[in-house]
């Protein structure tokens, strides 16, 4: 099992590439019912879970592809569509919530103007928001490709936005 | 089959030769697949073609097709030379062991090897697997017995069994699975040519003298009949005149559709009762037709040896009538009266000839819904499995078997063997699931399945049609290019009339049981123009 | 084998260990209701409509399906609050169902409908987002809706636990759960056999068999129980007879070697019975042709030309070709015919092949 | 240093650290939380470390980068063992003088301080913090003082050797009979007897001998972060519970499902399985007893009913995690069918300590029917955020305004939610009851597994009952038809008031729906999920009923019951509201006081947080 929870590192593996999948496979090989495991390297590795990639795993391990799917489906971390270079979670644990980090949450969707789930057209902006990242004492909290943001308001999400897009040389999409 | 259906789920290890179980028997392919998912059996399957069973599969064994024999004599010398061999079994239950062992001792696996292609580790994880197991079963089907040592199969599977105390008892059994659905009653009622209903050998003067009185016929013929096989070839020598078939379709079912053909021309007359004016009634001078099993009272007999009811559902269509009717109006008019032939009344008189349905009756099944033979009496429950306390013929005998090649194997001129057999959705000759619109849609028509190395090799592409030839044929079909059968190795339904593979089988047949080797013979492919040069059989 | 006893609806009730509740009841004639439930699959416990009163127990109510029956247990299978949670598990369904009884293929076939019935649910108290899922038609056997779903689970479990095939698992959860096939693939690109054991499992008209839609109500057809015809098997299944013709198939459950499983063949195969290529008269053949003929013309030409072989060359150059399609009393009139009547031991069948 | 093969050597090894660590002059503890992460507490700890080395000091100093030390809130947070200093909020650049003053020398930066925000006074010592000095911290209190990463500051304060003692001093038997004596109940959730769970598994019969324990580290409340905490901060105590459960039972192996979501905890969960393994105290004949047993870590993939036992197992299991009926247990069929016994990870990490401390003394902590301490997460409108641990009986109030340090801004404290989406709201007037497994049940709650999360005027409770039913409804496995279709109907009730469309029938089908849901799913999750509604039912019904009656939501949080308008004497008119409104509801020359078009506002506030002046309200 990989050591480094981190999901910083953003360069994907093609899926047309086989390589590493079979690398984890073979980790895993004996493993009974490591198959989250699997999945949670596939998508470090991919970004995603994509369908053919998926397809080779049930042929590798003997499973069915119905119980991929299912699993896949069923597990929240895990996403069936590529997501942008920069993945954003916002909390909405109870602590959260009491700190009214919906309103964080409208200033993201207003910035990006993509919903929780979605991705940004140029495939920069991946939003999400989570139940609970466990560090409510620092509650609004959001985590921006692995690193912690606590407190949060609407303005300093705002900012924080302004930061990555500039830093990236991107060109925001949302307004002012 | 020595042992149930449902006893199949308590082995605890089955193998499964020659057999593609879940295609052609699928409620048998469930009890496997159950005896494996729910009570941990350990299922082995040997078969050169990659079926669905393998996916269940402990171990997958890809034995060169027609090469069983030396596979499990390999098999038996392991569990002869490691000590697995049930020595009390052998002991009070068999005999002819010390001349068994001998034959066996000349097969070690790394000869069996050289003959199946099985690798010898592969062979004696099968024996140590078969022969641990505390119960295990064999299920077999035609893979095992068309071939023309397909009677030396059989015997191997019988001594393995014997080898290692698996037979009468629970979970274990030698399981031959019927192919259609009453060929197991059809033998029992003595549609053979040496037997009586229940296997009353024709040669038994006490046996003929039973059926002479019942019948009220002074003299039965004494000496046994000709086979199918036999009878082909006696109608091509203008031997046989009249051929009466009832309810068959020999034209797709047998090998060497050519040869078929020309006997069936070469008859005076040929009367052909069935539902449908199939390939072979196009040949017939009278067609007379009959009606389904929808349209009729009566009884089946199933592969574990079941006999359940067959009820009228429906009317047959315009003038169809009862097969029963139509038999005995043709007897009427040769001046024997059949009597009451309503099918309670025919089941009496079965019962009251034949001991192993001698407890059978309608009466009885409407209130039990199924009896297994043998129930000798009115009060017998059936007998699920047999041969628990001894063999019928006292204690069973191990008859060493020695490898022999199929009667046709491939050569430069015809590199490839064919193998045929059933896939899921179509039946036999397809007379009736071809004629059921869903079937049909989801699989319309023939393929030949081809290795990709092969295909490579050829250049031909899945989808693509091509042509097949053996020595006695060629027919058109559709490739597809699958892994599922290994190198050297193609495979063709036999359901499909206008590309009928039993054109390009071979005749030979098995010196004991006369069955055809349907399941080996050397063809080749051809693709691309060349192909058009041949000249296409259909049926 | 030892035996325990305990206390159903005031009824002792005694039974082998391992039973559960409810099959214990039913040993009792005590019906408790059920959907998920299906005596082939493993027990699943989810639709909670078979909850009953045990004493004693921390929140008082178990699955029959899923409770071992166990040594002087009290168990009480209809009060008043039962069958409240009954009725509110019942309308929580019905508020995301379809309320097309009418035209549904499954009306009077349908577990649900009948638990609606039983309970006098006509209306749900709740009302909220319901699917709208379109119809899945994508191979010509088995059509899906997932808007009349319960999520019992039973199609997913027979495919996984009795074919031990798996097409089916559960996408999401929660309320977006909806059973069906890896990324929505068509059947036909799934390793999908076709059997409709889904179909026969699923206790609304979520599944459906296609060739029979609306062929006929369940209380239209007359209901003939017969041996499959197909192979060796001897499967039980009972055919679907509305005017005068097959409409459907089914498999009566745990009776038969196929203990109500059944496969494709034995199930949809039954269109050749009344297909136009039917022969419904003999035929004979005149100057080359094969024309129609009376029965009296046929049988009197097999009768003569059999009789003259035999009075000109022997009673073997006659043979017989038997069927392994036939019943055994007609193949048993048959042999009979060959040797009591011709007189030849040439019959035989194709047992071989 | 190899194995240790003995509990002599253990003791051996002890010695030999604890003079090692002797020799230091100094040790300092930098919290490395995850909390006081996101405020940069590694590069404090790195600069730090780059002054020590350049001074040439690492030697007399021993420096540890630790897991949560609680007092999340003023992260991050630094302890000097040598004088007991505690500063607070410590940037790097504030690092060079402490080093100067309070490590070299024993001179305080004030302002690192922690200040009472009663009045203001500066405090030096951690202890005569109130946050802490209220709490009895029997398993936090080593978060603070050894390195997560070093099994040798475990071992040097004494770690494993409950195990030895268990090993080597005690039977299995015997161990039960301690935990049971001692009272330990299940952190996790309705406290179920930990030793007479422990009991079943080690009866039940397996059918080949395995047996396994399972730590559920799945902590799925939202709110709840002691698990986390612990994991990251001590993982070693688990293992030591772990290794002392899984001889009791007569497990061989043992499985930490923790979330994905923490990987922190992860990361320092592997190190530490890894260095144990290392060192003989886990694997193959532990410390020379011929106890096998090993711990695999098993990630979640993000599902609150993994939580639930069988569910967790199905996901180990590499399955949907759907629980299954019960019976059977899994104490009886467990994981792949074996008897498994799963316990949280505080109530773990409460083994060693118990044999520690001998049953008789750990059962004079607590209640009569709830024994130890019990950490909670103390968040939301509250002071002081953080982690606690106090002894079962303490009283709520003493919690909220003693440790919590009240509400902030003054503002009216309202509820205090306890036990997750499975607890309830508990209102001020119940706020002097004591904490303990029954009497939190008894008014509608439950212990949980210690989200405490605090709520004050401004929360909304239809609105709080809306989010926890929102939360199990997207939790909800979709399995049975109570939870799957009764909490979507439910949330769709409250979703209706809270949107001011509710009606008084909607309050009766509401309590209808949630006794049955409550009688009838299939497991915990649906089986509890109506509490939180029942509860703000039970105590709020006001607030409901202001919601349907009046169309009033009284905390100002329901959108759709609020307007939100621009103060004319504040505005300057600069602008800022009109920019960020995504619905162009606001208009107003330059300069001039805006207006809001309430037919246009959607109520999403941002030109609240936007406005300079603090100009617009709700109403």
């Amino acid at each position: 099992m990989e050591k480094e929870g981190c999901s910083c590192n953003r360069s994907f593996v093609p899926p047309e590439d086989l390589s590493p999948l079979e690398d984890i496979v073979e980790r895993y090989r004996g493993e009974r019912g490591a198959l989250i495991s699997v999945f949670h390297e596939i998508q470090q590795t991919y970004g995603y879970l994509d369908e053919g990639i998926m397809g080779e795993l049930a042929k590798k391990l003997g499973y069915q592809l119905s119980h991929l799917y299912g699993l896949a489906t069923f597990y929240t971390q895990f996403r069936l569509k590529p997501i942008g270079k920069h993945l954003i979670r916002i909390c909405h644990g109870t602590a959260c919530h009491v700190r009214n980090v919906r309103e964080v949450t409208e200033e993201a969707k207003r910035f990006l103007n993509i919903v929780p789930g979605e991705t940004t057209e140029d495939m920069y902006f991946t939003l999400e928001t989570v139940n609970c990242l466990g560090t409510c004492a620092i509650a609004p909290v959001l985590v921006v490709d692995g690193v912690y943001h606590g407190h949060m308001t609407p303005s300093k999400m705002k900012k924080l936005l302004e930061k990555m897009v500039k830093e990236g040389g991107r060109e925001a999409s949302g307004q002012d | 089959m020595t042992n149930s259906l449902e006893d199949l789920e308590q082995a605890a290890c089955i193998l499964v030769i020659g057999s593609n179980t879940t295609e052609a028997h699928p409620i048998v392919g469930l009890r496997i697949k159950k005896a494996v998912m729910k009570n941990d059996c350990k299922l082995i399957v040997a078969e050169p073609r990659r079926i669905r069973l393998c996916y269940y599969a402990d171990q997958w064994i890809r034995q060169m097709p027609g090469t069983d024999v030396a596979l499990l004599n390999g098999m038996m010398n392991v569990i002869l030379s490691e000590g697995l061999a049930d020595e009390e079994f052998i002991r009070e239950r068999t005999e002819g062991f010390e001349e068994f062992k001998k034959i066996i001792e000349q097969y070690p696996p790394e000869r069996a090897t050289e003959i199946c292609g099985v690798r010898p580790e592969e062979i004696r994880r099968a024996a140590r697997t078969f022969a641990s197991a505390p119960s295990a079963a064999i299920v077999y089907a035609m893979g095992i017995t068309q071939h023309s040592h397909g009677v030396d199969n059989v015997i191997s599977l019988a001594n393995l069994a014997m080898l290692t105390g698996n037979v009468g008892k629970v979970g274990a059994g030698v399981n031959p699975l019927r192919g259609q659905n009453n060929v197991q009653g059809a033998c029992d009622m003595g549609c053979l040519p040496n037997v009586f209903p229940g296997y009353q050998a024709v040669t038994d003067s006490q046996a003929r003298e039973k059926f002479e009185r019942a019948w009220g016929v002074e003299r039965l013929p004494e000496t046994p009949g000709l086979t199918l096989m036999e009878m082909t070839d006696a109608a091509s020598r203008g031997e046989v005149e009249v051929l009466y078939i009832m309810g068959e379709n020999p034209v797709i079912s047998d090998p060497d559709v050519a040869h078929l053909k020309e006997a069936l021309e070469g008859l005076n007359f040929l009367v052909v009762q069935d539902i449908f004016l199939t390939e072979t009634a196009a040949y017939a001078d009278v067609v007379l037709p009959a009606a389904s099993f929808a349209e009729k009272e009566g009884t089946f007999t199933n592969t574990d040896r079941r006999v359940q009811r067959v009820r009228k559902a429906v009317e047959p269509p315009g003038e169809a009538r009862e097969d029963s009717w139509i038999i005995a109006q043709v007897a009427a008019r040769m001046g024997y009266n059949m009597g009451d032939i309503s099918a309670p009344s025919v089941m009496e008189e079965i019962a009251g000839l034949t001991p192993s349905y001698a407890g059978i009756s309608y009466r009885r099944l409407e209130e039990l819904g199924e009896l297994r033979w043998p129930c000798p009496s009115p009060d017998h429950p059936g007998t699920p499995i047999l041969h628990v306390e001894k063999f019928t013929r006292g204690k069973g005998k191990f008859s060493p078997v020695e490898y022999r090649p199929p009667a046709e194997v491939p050569d430069d001129e015809y590199p490839l063997i064919l193998t045929t057999g059933r896939v899921l959705l179509h039946y036999h000759t397809g007379s009736m699931t071809r004629r059921v619109q869903a079937l049909h849609e989801l699989d319309p028509e023939n393929q030949v399945w081809v290795n990709p190395a092969d295909a490579g090799r050829l250049g031909i592409q899945s989808g693509e049609e091509v042509g097949v030839e053996s020595r006695r044929a060629a027919i058109k079909v559709r490739a597809k290019v699958t892994e599922r059968v290994p190198k050297g190795i193609v495979f063709i339904p036999f359901h499909f009339g206008e590309s009928p593979a039993n054109a390009l089988t071979n005749t030979a047949l098995d010196p004991v049981a006369k069955i055809p080797e349907l399941k080996v013979a050397a063809v080749r492919i051809i693709a691309g123009p060349d192909k058009d040069k041949l000249s296409f059989v259909r049926a | 084998m030892k035996h325990i006893s305990l206390t159903i609806d005031g009824i002792e009730v005694i039974t082998t260990p391992g039973r559960t509740i409810l099959e214990a009841a039913a040993e009792a004639g005590i019906r408790i209701p059920t959907l998920c439930y299906d005596p082939r699959l493993e027990p699943y416990g989810s639709c909670r409509v078979c909850l009953v009163e045990v004493e004693g127990q921390g929140r008082g109510f178990l699955p029959a399906c899923a409770t071992p029956a166990d040594e002087d247990m009290v168990v009480r299978t209809d009060t008043e609050k039962l069958r409240g949670i009954r009725r509110t598990i019942i309308e929580l369904l019905l508020s995301d169902h379809p309320n097309d009884c009418m035209t549904c293929e499954s009306a009077g076939n349908c577990e649900l409908q009948d638990l609606a019935y039983e309970y006098g649910v006509r209306k749900p108290r709740f009302q909220g987002e319901q699917h709208h899922h379109e119809a899945i038609v994508d191979n010509p056997i088995i059509e899906r809706d997932y808007n009349k779903c319960v999520l019992c689970g039973r199609c997913v479990r027979i495919c996984r636990e009795v074919q031990g095939v798996g097409v089916y698992d559960f996408a999401n959860r929660g309320f977006e759960a909806v059973p069906g096939t890896p990324y929505n693939r068509p059947l036909t690109e799934t390793p999908c056999e076709f059997c409709g054991q889904c179909v026969s499992t699923c206790p609304t008209g979520a599944i459906v068999s296609i060739p029979s839609k609306g062929k006929g109500r369940s209380w239209q057809v007359r209901k003939v129980r017969t041996t499959c015809a197909y192979c060796g098997c001897g499967c039980q299944i009972d055919l679907h007879v509305r005017d005068g013709r097959i409409v459907d198939v089914s498999s009566p459950l745990m009776v038969g070697p196929g203990e109500g499983n059944h496969c494709a063949k034995g199930r949809y195969g039954y269109g050749f019975v009344h297909h136009s290529d039917r022969l419904t008269t003999p035929l004979v053949r005149k100057e080359g042709e094969l024309v129609p003929a009376t029965w009296e013309e046929a049988l009197g030409l097999v009768a003569d030309r059999i009789s003259k072989a035999v009075k000109e060359q022997g009673p073997d150059s006659v043979a017989f070709l038997a069927s392994a399609r036939c019943t055994n009393e007609e193949n048993y009139l048959f042999q009979k015919l060959a040797r009591a009547v011709v007189g030849t031991n040439n019959v035989d069948h194709c047992a071989r092949l | 240093m190899a194995r240790i093969e003995t509990p002599a050597d253990l003791e051996q090894y002890r010695l030999q650290l604890r003079e090692k660590f002797g020799k230091y002059q100094y040790a300092v503890s930098v919290c490395g939380g995850t909390g006081c992460r996101a405020y940069d507490c590694i590069n404090v700890f790195e600069t730090l470390r780059e002054i020590i080395d350049k001074k040439d000091m690492s030697h007399t100093v021993n420096l540890r980068l630790t897991g949560c030390q609680g007092f999340c809130e003023m992260g991050p947070l630094m302890f000097i063992h040598k004088n007991g200093i505690f500063y607070v909020r410590i940037s790097p650049e504030a690092v060079e003088r402490i080093v100067e003053s309070s490590i070299l020398g024993d001179e305080v930066v004030e302002e690192l301080l922690y200040k009472s925000p009663a009045d203001g006074r500066r405090i030096v010592h951690q202890q005569e913090i109130p946050f802490y000095n209220k709490q009895r911290r029997f398993l936090l209190a080593m978060n603070r003082d050894i390195d997560p990463l070093n099994i040798d500051d475990y071992i040097a304060k004494g770690g494993y050797g409950s195990l030895a003692w268990a090993l080597f001093e005690s039977s299995s038997e015997e161990i039960i009979d301690i935990i049971e004596r001692a009272g330990l109940r299940g952190r996790g959730g309705a406290g179920f007897p930990t030793g007479r769970k422990w009991r079943i598994a080690r009866q039940a019969p397996s059918p080949d001998g395995i047996k396994y324990v399972i730590c559920n580290a799945d902590e799925g409340d939202p709110g709840a972060y002691m698990d986390r905490s612990l994991l990251e901060g001590n993982p070693h105590q688990v293992i030591e519970g772990m290794t002392i459960g899984a001889y009791a039972i007569g497990a061989s192996e043992g499985y930490v499902y923790v979330r994905h979501e923490y990987p922190l905890a992860v990361h320092h969960l592997l190190e530490a399985l890894d260095q144990a393994r290392e060192k003989g105290l886990l694997g193959k004949n532990i410390l020379g007893s011929g106890l096998d047993f090993d711990i695999k870590v098993s990630v979640g993939g993000g599902a609150f009913v993994c939580g639930e036992e069988t569910g967790l197992i199905a996901s180990i299991e590499g399955k949907r995690g759907m629980p299954r009926p019960r019976p059977p247990y899994p104490a009886n069929y467990g994981l792949w069918g074996r008897p498994t016994n799963i316990n949280n990870v505080e109530t773990w990490q409460n083994v060693p300590l118990i044999l520690q401390m001998g049953a008789d003394e750990y059962a004079k902590i607590g209640t009569e029917k709830s024994k130890g301490t019990k950490i909670f997460s103390l968040v939301g409108k509250i002071n002081n955020t953080g982690l606690v641990e106090v002894p079962m009986g303490i009283t709520l109030r003493e919690i909220v305004y003693e440790i919590g340090g009240g509400i902030p801004r003054g503002k009216a404290f309202k509820a205090v939610q306890t036990g997750g989406p499975s607890g309830g709201c508990i209102p001020a007037h119940l706020l002097d009851i004591p904490v303990d497994f029954e009497r939190l049940q008894e008014v509608g709650s439950m212990m949980g597994s210690g989200g405490m999360i605090v709520m004050d005027e401004n929360t909304c409770m239809v609105d709080i009952a809306r989010y926890f039913m929102e939360f199990l409804t997207h939790e909800s496995c979709g399995k049975c038809v109570p939870c799957r279709l009764g909490t979507k109907r439910m949330l769709e009730i409250l979703t209706k008031i809270c949107d001011g469309q509710g009606t008084n029938e909607n309050l009766e089908a509401l309590e209808s729906l949630a006794a049955d849901i409550k009688a009838s799913s299939l497991c915990a999750l649906g089986g509890t999920s109506p509490n939180p509604v029942l509860t703000t039912l039970r105590y709020f019904r006001d607030e409901y009923e202001e919601h349907i009656v009046n169309k009033r939501c009284p905390a100002g949080i329901c959108q759709a019951l609020i307007t939100l308008r621009i103060d004319p004497d504040t505005c300057t008119g600069c602008g800022a509201c009109l920019k960020i409104c995504p619905v162009e509801a606001i208009s107003g020359e330059k300069k001039q006081p805006h207006s809001i078009d309430p037919e246009v506002c959607i109520r999403c506030k941002l030109c609240i947080s936007r406005c300079p002046k603090e100009a617009i309200y709700t109403e």
